[in-house]
């Protein structure tokens, strides 16, 4: 199972923005160790962020992505109390969902 | 002076004023410098290629850190002296190599560090603190930008002969310089300074395009 | 408002206007742009994970003796943690001492939890294939420090003689460079490659050096110490390794910490 | 301010340490319930080139628009293994932004989804391997546009 992500959610004005910060290698398979082997491919290939069940954002990741993958959008509606639920996916089927609650 | 440089300035008097209590040349003074060089012994230890022994100062850095790099002007020309007496100049009389190999050694910082390997090649890092050419954005100014350096020195024979002498040893002209004394410790071949005089003086290389 | 503070304000406006408006701007320099894009990073700081395995590590028991480290004493009194950063290095009466956090961590995990002193010092910082339960505790220990002002004491006679021993570190030039730590810190407005470097002689250099480490380093992929980042600066320095948490290295960070009395802790940072 | 970074990770922590199992579970079920969740464009992600990386997606030539589409990214990235990217556009019905570096081995870096009420605009970061440029791509109403802009990548000395 992946390590858990941070997830930061505020409602403002109506709308919900939403920070993601995700523990991942994020790997490119081109990268050689220290031995002078080839580090394989490991990365993030699949996001999905829900509110109440509904889906808000899709994302698809390929292996330039930054290594602790980070995410910023902003969806309307939201209110305190209310969860967002973000799951990952990546290239080995490792899998991690979190969820926090939206603050005012 | 500008408004930054004046309140650094001001900082540095009251940091200086409210932390120096200890008379200098006092006999506080010297046991607390007695006990910094024996922390310094004895608190490093070997580490690749960077063995412990390098923390043992030779004259001419003892005595610029003693003044923190303000010697009293006669020992600054004794120390210059002794320093340009050891400057080795090539046998053949030729000061200038490759200016393409002058920029990749430039460009590299590597070398000397515990993790440097003993057979690969030590770089230059003269980026890190020199401007050298107009297209690299990403160069220091601990040391003086060297564009153009070329044209700026008189004759080709007298800028070779300039930019070897500073690269094999800048402490011959400074004593307590910044500037690595690449030639008289060993940090570069004679062969790599040419090439490195080359880029300073090739018309060809960036340096001067 | 301040240098420093109209910069921000300069910065901010550029990152709102128009990328052509900026780009013709000639008054905005390489060192600003570098400014910008440490702005754009500022906000989903890695480091944030090495402080939360570092809070677990402090609140779960571990060693031989199976204990945690709860009752260890940072300065402020047994398992008081928020604060205690901004004091530190300081004079510690049960080991006669001057310690850093790191150096003082040690004597925790060696004292309460047992663990051997060459287990922990043998492999002090993390690497990419393991994290350092160390350097980890640290990293969550400076980040309860987050917006407390730097103040660290020179009372105890000898916190007095580790900052003048330290004085004397910072400008001990040696190795095959002739480098000291001086030689590029001691000079304001000068930069190494594109960075900007601290000048420890000038008080808010020093503020905003000292109170941005621990880090995360983008380079690497890993939250840095203190204690690594003296043992990177004499790395570089062509020196030989300071043994952890030895006195040239508590020393040093003494007069440093000093330097940056006044300013609010602002760690752990992120860099480049 | 610190209370909610605390909160934040006190919460992260939780869910770190008692719901192991509940998490994977949720993981698969979340990404595997939705019909509509769109495939991993395998030919997208491993072409070499923009040409190439624009017909995998669908968006042969599509139309330069710098003003409804507003990429900002930092003139020069100090580090390129963390590129800040964001995209936002005043594009009526944004169904899709795609992130991509044209110098990078595999060029198309991230592509973003977004259905009706989430607002046309994400931030990631990229890794670069060289001085490039980030392109941002952009669908609305089930056209493409695109725009671009360089980001120098500096090389570091010993920094920070």
């Amino acid at each position: 199972m992946g390590n858990p992500m941070k997830i930061r959610a505020a409602v403002k004005d109506g709308v919900t923005e939403v920070k993601i910060l995700m523990q991942h290698e994020m790997e490119t398979g081109m990268r050689k160790d220290g031995d002078g082997s080839l580090v394989p491919a490991w990365f993030i290939t699949e996001v999905k962020a829900q509110y109440q069940g509904r889906t808000v954002l899709e994302a698809q990741f390929g292996q330039s992505v930054s290594k602790n993958p980070y995410l910023l959008f902003r969806f309307k509606g939201g209110a305190a109390g209310e969860k967002v639920t973000v799951s990952w996916v990546d290239n080995k089927g490792d899998s991690r969902t979190d969820e926090v609650a939206i603050s005012a | 002076m500008n408004a930054k440089q004046f309140v650094g300035i001001a900082v540095t008097v009251c940091l200086a004023t409210a932390t120096v209590s200890a008379q200098a040349g006092s006999k506080e003074e010297k046991m607390l410098d007695a006990k910094a060089a024996a922390i310094i012994k004895s608190d490093f230890r070997d580490k690749g290629i960077a063995k412990a022994d390098r923390v043992n100062q030779d004259e001419l850095q003892a005595a610029c850190s003693k003044y923190l790099d303000d010697v009293p002007v006669d020992l600054k020309i004794k120390l210059e002296d002794e320093q340009a007496k050891h400057i080795k100049w090539p046998a053949d009389g030729n000061l200038m190599g490759d200016w393409k190999a002058g920029e990749k050694l430039a460009q590299s910082g590597r070398g000397m560090t515990w993790s440097d390997k003993a057979e690969d090649p030590a770089g230059g890092n003269c980026y890190n603190c020199h401007q050298l050419s107009s297209k690299e954005i990403a160069y220091g100014t601990i040391g003086p930008s060297l564009l153009n350096y070329g044209k700026k020195h008189g004759t080709p024979e007298k800028a070779q002969r300039r930019a070897y002498g500073r690269i094999y040893n800048a402490k011959a002209y400074a004593a307590c310089a910044n500037m690595p004394r690449f030639g008289h410790m060993g940090i570069l071949s004679e062969a790599q300074i040419k090439d490195l005089v080359a880029l300073l003086v090739d018309p060809e290389s960036p340096v001067n395009k | 408002m301040n240098i420093s503070n109209v910069k921000k304000v300069i910065l901010v406006l550029s990152l709102t206007a128009s990328y052509a408006a900026v780009a013709a701007d000639a008054a905005i320099s390489d060192s600003d742009r570098i400014e910008q894009y440490r702005e754009m990073i500022s906000d989903g700081n890695p480091a944030d994970f090495d402080e939360m395995r570092g809070e677990e590590l402090w609140k779960k028991p571990g060693g031989p003796k199976n204990v945690s480290l709860e009752k260890c004493n940072l300065g402020k009194g047994p398992g008081v943690v928020k604060g205690a950063y901004a004091e530190l290095p300081r004079y510690f009466k049960d080991t006669k001492k001057v310690q850093d956090l790191e150096s003082r961590l040690l004597t925790c995990m060696t004292t309460l939890q047992g663990i051997p002193e060459a287990d922990i010092t043998a492999k002090p910082f993390a690497s990419e294939k393991k994290a350092s339960d160390i350097s980890s505790l640290a990293t969550y220990v400076v980040g309860q420090s987050k917006g407390i002002k730097m103040a660290v004491s020179l009372k105890h006679p000898k916190e007095k003689e580790a900052y003048e021993i330290g004085k004397r570190i910072f400008n001990y030039r040696a190795g095959p460079y002739d480098f000291a730590c001086s030689t590029c810190h001691a000079t304001s407005d000068v930069r190494i490659r594109m960075q900007d470097l601290p000048n420890f002689h000038v008080q808010k250099d020093a503020q905003a050096a000292f109170t941005s480490w621990p880090a995360y380093r983008v380079s690497q992929g890993l939250t840095r110490s203190f204690q690594w980042r003296l043992n990177d600066c004499f790395r570089q320095q062509r020196f030989p390794e300071p043994k952890f948490a030895s006195e040239v290295t508590v020393d040093l960070t003494m007069f440093l910490a000093v330097s940056a009395n006044g300013a609010e802790y602002a760690g752990p940072g992120l860099k480049r | 301010m610190n209370k909610e970074i605390n909160l934040g990770r006190r919460e992260a922590l939780k869910a770190g340490g008692g719901i192991g199992l509940m998490a994977v579970l949720g993981a698969y079920g979340l990404l595997n319930s939705t019909a509509a969740m769109a495939e991993w464009n395998k030919a997208a992600f491993s072409s070499k080139a923009m040409d190439e990386a624009f017909a995998a997606m669908g968006a042969a030539n599509p139309e330069v628009n710098a003003t409804a589409i507003q990429l900002s990214v930092p003139e020069i990235a100090e580090n390129g293994a963390i590129v800040p990217v964001t995209v936002s556009s005043t594009l009526a019905n944004v169904e899709q932004i795609t992130i991509f570096v044209d110098k990078n081995q595999n060029v198309m870096a991230a592509n973003f989804i977004f259905p009706a009420g989430t607002e046309s605009m994400v931030t990631t970061r990229v890794k670069m391997g060289q001085t490039a440029n980030v392109v941002a791509l952009v669908k609305a109403d089930g056209k493409f546009y695109r725009t671009a802009k360089e980001v120098k990548v500096t090389a570091g000395g010993c920094g920070g």
